[in-house]
């Protein structure tokens, strides 16, 4: 089994790592790196899968793709984190406040 | 209904079980693609001179797959409006920064200026280009930040907004006046590829590292305030 | 461009338009809005004259919008619709001008005549309706033209009515529309057709024929106020007393009888119903609902709560003549169409004088009445005893001609629960006429407003004697040409095979 | 091009914050003629197809116009307008000047969602909507909103990353992400069902279907009255439309089990979100709740998953879009109004705002799928399916659920018409706003006289496959 598909099935891995975290945790920054593990893991599947070219020369596409990908997280990150602190400052405390 | 709140053991035990399930089941489906495949790299490799650009990466990027960058410079516009929306400024806490950090960051920050314009020029032929350079210019000016600088009151206005929209409205730009010439939108003429690459590029490697500097300090600046 | 295609459309619209010019209308516009509900309701009538007229000489009326693929709003006036139509418009004018005096500097004038000429339209709809989509789509229309009418009081009870209301009629409007639609499924077309068009169905789907027959039936029936679904009824008399007379006379409860006609006779076929035999269940129904509403009418203090259940009996009438197979009968229950319509909104009428001027809700509180108010107390007179069956009066008429039908039919039993309910009906109407006319009055009255030498104003004191004059003419010449009897005829003559 | 536009009009929005509400309103205007320009071409030339940037697809992105794109298009500039001239009166000048560069952005969003045909492209237009959607009910700002908003986000960001993993999977399969493509190629292996299920769940939990709701009410609840008719209207539509789209080009292979279980998900999503939505004693909750379960409906239609469904669902999307849209600004005007949204104490409301009440009560008839108007054609289509498939249990959900819709309509319109004596202040409605509340209204009834030509625009390009029976 080649190293392609050890990074991938670790990619897999941590989506769902990140996503029992995302769920079980009521702390908000947590959840936020959980999202940011699980878009990891995403992009690792994506990049490892790109390597299984027969000239060794790891197809480009899905690199662009996760250049894309990170940058949009990122800019998801930091809104993120911006709401959160704004949402624990109206709520006193940095978890998701009651349904209303 | 929401999970969120619900930490019973029950319910976590019968989220790790789904959730091994899950894993299992996407562990299957990615064993089972095929141990060959060469994706689109052919074709890439195929269009390559025609792109203007030698590295591939940089050719999907801003020309075959332009538009997803275009979109995504959006995307990155749009969470610092977000941001902005959302309020003014953390008040600045004055500390002062220690002698360590500002000696570093006057030798740092040119250096660091230094190296997103070659990340920049780089880009066409190996691996680099615009976000990579919008990056480390960003780390540029986070340690300016840190280092308890601020943007000089008149720059905040209109100029800092200028320098924000610069890589989208530039983009969008190329493209339209490439429509113009009876094109479609962003379709480059080979001759001018390389020229127009780098100039979208440039104009993008300025707004990301701007924009980004301004989603770490988590705010619009005060003299948005009217 | 053709006007045959267009004046059914025409009709319709003229008080579709009249509603939406007054509901911005201010409320101190009272000359505006009372011009406007007029000109519009002479107008309408002037029209459906001529068509009427057009239609006795074999004229075609008739309006297609493309509605789904494959289906169409159809309004077509033939010679069943024109009956209702005749009614609907002619009722309208004389309730828009009792309503102009009944509701005179009370609030929110605007929305109410607003509702009320949305409501007329709903039910010229129904009247014109072409196919049965298109009657359903008006059917609902009018569900929701009339809930505001009901609830216009703005009070607790009036609310409480509203929402019964809607319950059952909102029901009822989803049971038809799954009939409707599961009968397009087996049918392919919804186009009333005289005598039917299911007679060619294959005789595999007979079982969801019937299934579907009691649903749409049960779907018309809520507004038709066939027990059980007649609870609504007696509640909705809080509304004001020219929506009572529209309501019960005219719009809803007709609407419901009618669409029972019409599902009867041009979307099933009489025969082929009777050959389902969903006939004689539906004439059970109907004459059980006869005796029952006269029972319950039999026990009522409530002046309106009396005549409410009285209509629910009578209008049974009106679906028995359907459903006892017979062109006798069908003639009966076709001309009680009209007759209990103008003779009821008599009675309505009436008794909202009786409220507008002395404060009388009560059948306890009519003693001597006659005195005071002698005019309005023969209109009622006239009404009660047109519903007894009295000859010459038009009850008259319909009630011979259903008990003949019945013995035609062979269905003798019809005739004892016709004789029954009239029993009945004089039970409950006599009281109250020896009461108004023979005892004296006990003190003076709950509420009495004066209004100079008349015993009450104009406005509510015409049109209930028009309608009380209109129901003896129509039991003296039933036999004239265009009264509804030779009417009735003259469809009867088209719904049975030669 | 649709999508630029909008862009434009954000930046410079963006530039000149003072004159945003001009500039917004000129450019909704411009974008709505675009729109109409499109659907001019489309109607006449048949579905169009732009390979932009001139590379075909696999290597480059293609757009696609056909009939169910471009009525997505078409509903979104006239909700578009709607909301444009809405908020224009709505929002004080501090607010405007963010509100108008992310709508914009967000309309640019969905235009560009509606016109793509590559998935990975969807995803980066998913990320754009759901980012200025979060924004926009954060901009209500108070505890409510902003923790409403925070989960919004988090579901949002975790439904796009189940669908980004989706595309991995079916890139590295077929190594393309153009719909036409992958389903030229498209074989069924383990990788394929695994893509089908991340992307239908994380639409799903997008979509806010049953059980994945939880997170809608808040967010819709909470944000100011525009934003949530925006997001009942249009954006909770924009997943529903990539979900119809993959299932209808991509995933052909979708069995009839999975169809089931989605109808059956609809199915519980009308009744709970009936109940639900009855059991609110806030206005705007209510609505939030009637938008749950009128995107059950939408669901309806997967196990019937015949043509005449398809189109049904779509109809039923339209009007909902429309009729909720109307919903949420009477909610907003009454809200203005009476300075609260508690159903019990509407009192006045039918006598003060009189348009506003009418537009509540329209929109709700279309809801409900009484005659006439769009809601009735879509339940007649979706009902005439089922029964026509033989699955008429479909059809009682149906009217089980215009029956429920009826009971809190009629609620809270009963209420209003009660006379109220305890004395409040009360705050002047903005004419504009009344206006495009009742304007919305009549148009979801409106819908219902012009089935014809809408469903033969839903032909073009036949996405729906061509017609079997």
């Amino acid at each position: 089994m080649s190293a392609v598909f050890v990074y991938s099935l670790v990619g897999i891995g941590l989506f769902n790592l990140g996503l029992y975290a995302l769920i079980i945790y009521p702390h908000l920054l947590r959840k936020i790196l959980a999202v940011n593990i699980m878009g990891s893991g995403v992009f690792l599947v994506l990049v490892a899968l790109a390597g299984r070219t027969a000239s060794g020369v790891p197809d480009p596409v899905p690199h662009a793709m996760v250049i894309t990908g990170i940058v949009v997280a990122v800019s998801a990150t930091a809104l993120a984190l911006v709401l959160m602190l704004r949402v624990s400052a109206a709520t006193g405390q940095p978890e998701l406040p009651e349904e209303k | 209904m929401d999970p969120d709140n619900n930490n019973s053991t029950l319910f976590r035990y019968l989220l790790i079980a789904v959730l091994i399930t899950m894993t299992a089941g996407l562990v299957y489906a990615l064993l089972s693609l095929p141990l060959l495949a060469s994706g689109l790299s052919f074709q890439v490799t195929q269009n390559l001179q025609l792109s203007g650009v030698e590295n591939p990466v940089t050719a999907v990027l801003l020309n075959f797959r332009a538009y997803d960058t275009f979109l995504e410079m959006g995307v990155l516009l749009l969470a610092l409006l977000a941001v902005w929306s959302l309020g003014t400024l953390p008040k600045q806490r004055e500390t002062a920064p220690g002698e360590v950090l500002n000696s570093l960051s006057g030798l740092l920050i040119p250096i660091l200026v230094l190296m997103a314009s070659y990340l920049l020029w780089v880009g066409a032929s190996a691996p680099g280009g615009a976000f990579q350079a919008g990056s480390v210019l960003a780390a540029a000016g986070v340690l300016l930040i840190l280092t308890g600088w601020q943007l000089n009151e008149k720059l905040q206005g209109l100029p800092l907004r200028f320098a924000l929209v610069a890589g989208l409205s530039i983009f969008m730009a190329v493209g339209v006046v490439l429509m113009l010439f009876g094109r479609r939108f962003l379709e480059y003429p080979p001759s001018v590829a390389a020229a127009l690459i780098l100039l979208i590029e440039a104009a993008a490697t300025v707004s990301i590292g701007i924009t980004l500097v301004a989603l770490f300090s988590g705010g619009r600046p005060e003299s948005e305030q009217q | 461009m053709n006007w045959d295609a267009w004046l059914p459309l025409f009709i319709i619209l003229i008080s579709l338009l009249v509603a939406l010019a007054i509901f911005p209308l201010a409320e101190e516009k009272v000359k505006t809005r009372i011009s406007l509900n007029l000109g519009g309701a002479l107008l309408k009538l002037v029209l459906v004259g001529f068509m009427l007229w057009g239609v006795y000489n074999g004229h075609h009326y008739e309006t297609r919008l493309p509605f789904l693929p494959g289906l169409d709003l159809v309004l077509r006036a033939d010679a069943l619709s024109m009956l209702f139509v005749v009614l609907s418009t002619g009722l309208w004018f004389l309730t828009t001008v009792y309503a102009v005096g009944y509701l005179e500097d009370s609030p929110h004038r605007s929305r109410f005549f607003g509702f009320f000429s949305l409501c007329v339209t709903a039910t010229i709809g129904v009247a014109l309706a072409g196919n049965l989509i298109t009657f359903l789509l008006f059917y609902e229309l009018l569900t929701l033209a009339t809930y505001p009418l009901i609830v216009h009081r703005g009070t607790e009870a009036s609310r409480k009515a509203g929402r019964t209301y809607l319950i059952y009629t909102i029901g009822g409007g989803a049971l038809l529309l799954i009939g409707t639609i599961w009968l397009y499924s087996l049918s392919g077309t919804l186009e009333f057709t005289t005598r039917g068009f299911l007679s060619a169905v294959d005789r595999s789907h007979h079982p969801a024929l019937v299934i579907i027959f009691v649903l749409l039936i049960a779907g018309l029936g809520v507004k038709a106020a066939l027990i059980p679904l007649h609870g609504w009824l007696p509640q909705s008399m809080v509304a004001p007393a020219p929506v009572s007379a529209l309501l019960h006379a005219v719009a809803v409860v007709k609407a419901g009888a009618f669409g029972i006609i019409r599902v009867v006779y041009d979307v099933f076929g009489i025969e082929f119903s009777a050959s389902l035999g969903v006939t004689l269940p539906l004439a059970i129904v109907a004459a059980s609902t006869i005796i029952y509403g006269s029972l319950r009418a039999l026990f009522q203090d409530d002046l309106k709560r009396r005549l409410a259940f009285s209509t629910v009996s009578q209008v049974s009438y009106i679906v028995l003549g359907i459903a006892i197979v017979g062109p006798l009968a069908t003639i009966g229950g076709l001309v009680h169409l009209v007759h209990q319509g103008v003779m009821k909104i008599t009675l309505f009428f009436c008794a909202g004088n009786l409220a507008e001027t002395l404060g009388i809700h009560k059948v306890s509180e009519m003693s001597g009445v006659g005195k005071r108010m002698p005019w309005t107390m023969v209109a009622f007179t006239i009404g009660t005893l047109g519903m007894i069956g009295a000859p010459p009066l038009a009850g008259f008429i319909s009630k011979w001609y259903l008990g003949m039908g019945a013995l035609e039919a062979g269905q003798g039993w019809v005739v004892f629960v016709l004789a029954g309910s009239s029993l009945l009906n004089a039970g409950y109407f006599l009281p109250i006429l020896y009461a108004a006319w023979f005892k004296e009055p006990v003190g003076n009255w709950p509420a009495e407003r004066s209004f100079g030498h008349y015993e009450t104003s104009l406005a509510l004191l015409l049109p209930p004697l028009v309608t009380a004059l209109l129901a003896v003419l129509l039991g003296l010449f039933a036999s004239a040409p265009f009264s509804p009897y030779s009417w009735s005829q003259f469809i009867t003559t088209l719904e049975y095979a030669p | 091009m649709v999508i630029l536009l909008p862009i434009v009009a954000a930046l410079s929005c963006f530039l000149w914050p003072g004159r945003s509400i001009w500039i917004g309103l000129i450019n909704t205007f411009t974008i709505v003629l675009s729109v109409a320009g499109l659907s001019l071409q489309v109607v006449e030339q048949g579905a169009g197809r732009y390979a932009v940037g001139g590379w075909e697809a696999p290597l480059g992105i293609a757009l696609v116009s056909d009939g169910l794109s471009l009525l997505m298009l078409m509903v979104t500039a006239v909700v578009g307008l709607a909301i444009s001239v809405y908020s224009s009166c709505y929002f004080n000048q501090d607010k405007a000047r963010h509100f108008w560069p992310l709508w914009m952005l967000l309309w640019a969003a969905l235009n560009a969602l509606f016109l793509s045909a590559d998935i990975f492209n969807i995803y980066v237009t998913l990320e754009l909507m759901g980012l200025a959607a979060v924004a926009l009910v954060a901009l209500a700002g108070g505890k409510n909103s902003l923790g409403a908003a925070m989960r919004y986000l988090l579901v949002s960001l975790l439904g796009s990353l189940f669908y980004l993993l989706g595309v991995v999977l079916l890139y590295h399969s077929f190594g393309t992400v153009d719909m036409s493509l992958l389903a030229q190629r498209l074989e069924s292996s383990p990788a394929v069902w695994a893509a089908m299920g991340l992307m239908t769940s994380g639409l799903l939990l997008k979509t806010a279907l049953f059980p994945l709701h939880f997170w809608l009410p808040p967010a819709h609840g909470n944000a100011p009255a525009p934003v949530s008719a925006l997001l009942s209207a249009l954006v909770v539509k924009a997943s529903f439309y990539i979900l119809l789209r993959l299932w209808l080009e991509v995933f052909p292979v979708a069995s009839f089990e999975a169809g089931q279980l989605l109808g059956l998900l609809g199915a519980a999503a009308v009744l709970w979100g009936g109940v639900l939505a009855l059991r609110q004693t806030r206005l705007k909750l209510m609505i939030a709740y009637s938008t749950v379960m009128q995107i059950g409906y939408l669901f309806l239609a997967f196990p019937l998953a015949s043509i005449a469904g398809w189109k049904a669902a779509v109809y039923l999307l339209l009007s909902h879009a429309l009729a909720k849209t109307a919903m949420f600004m009477a909610a907003g005007n009454i809200l203005l109004y009476e300075g609260h949204d508690r159903i019990a104490e509407l009192d006045r409301v039918a006598q003060r705002l009189p348009m506003t009440l009418g537009a509540f009560a329209l929109a709700g008839v279309s809801l409900m799928g009484l005659p006439p108007s769009g809601g009735f054609i879509g339940k007649w289509l979706l009902l005439e399916a089922a029964i026509r498939s033989g699955q008429w249990w479909w059809g009682i959900v149906l009217i089980a659920g215009g029956l429920l819709t009826g009971a809190y309509v009629f609620k809270v319109i009963g209420f209003a018409f009660t006379q109220s004596n305890l004395p409040h202040e009360s705050r002047a409605v903005p004419i504009g706003m009344e206006w495009a509340a009742l304007f919305m209204a009549m148009l979801a009834i409106g819908l219902g006289f012009i089935a014809p030509w809408i469903l033969s625009i839903m032909d073009t390009g036949s996405p729906f496959g061509v017609a079997t029976r």
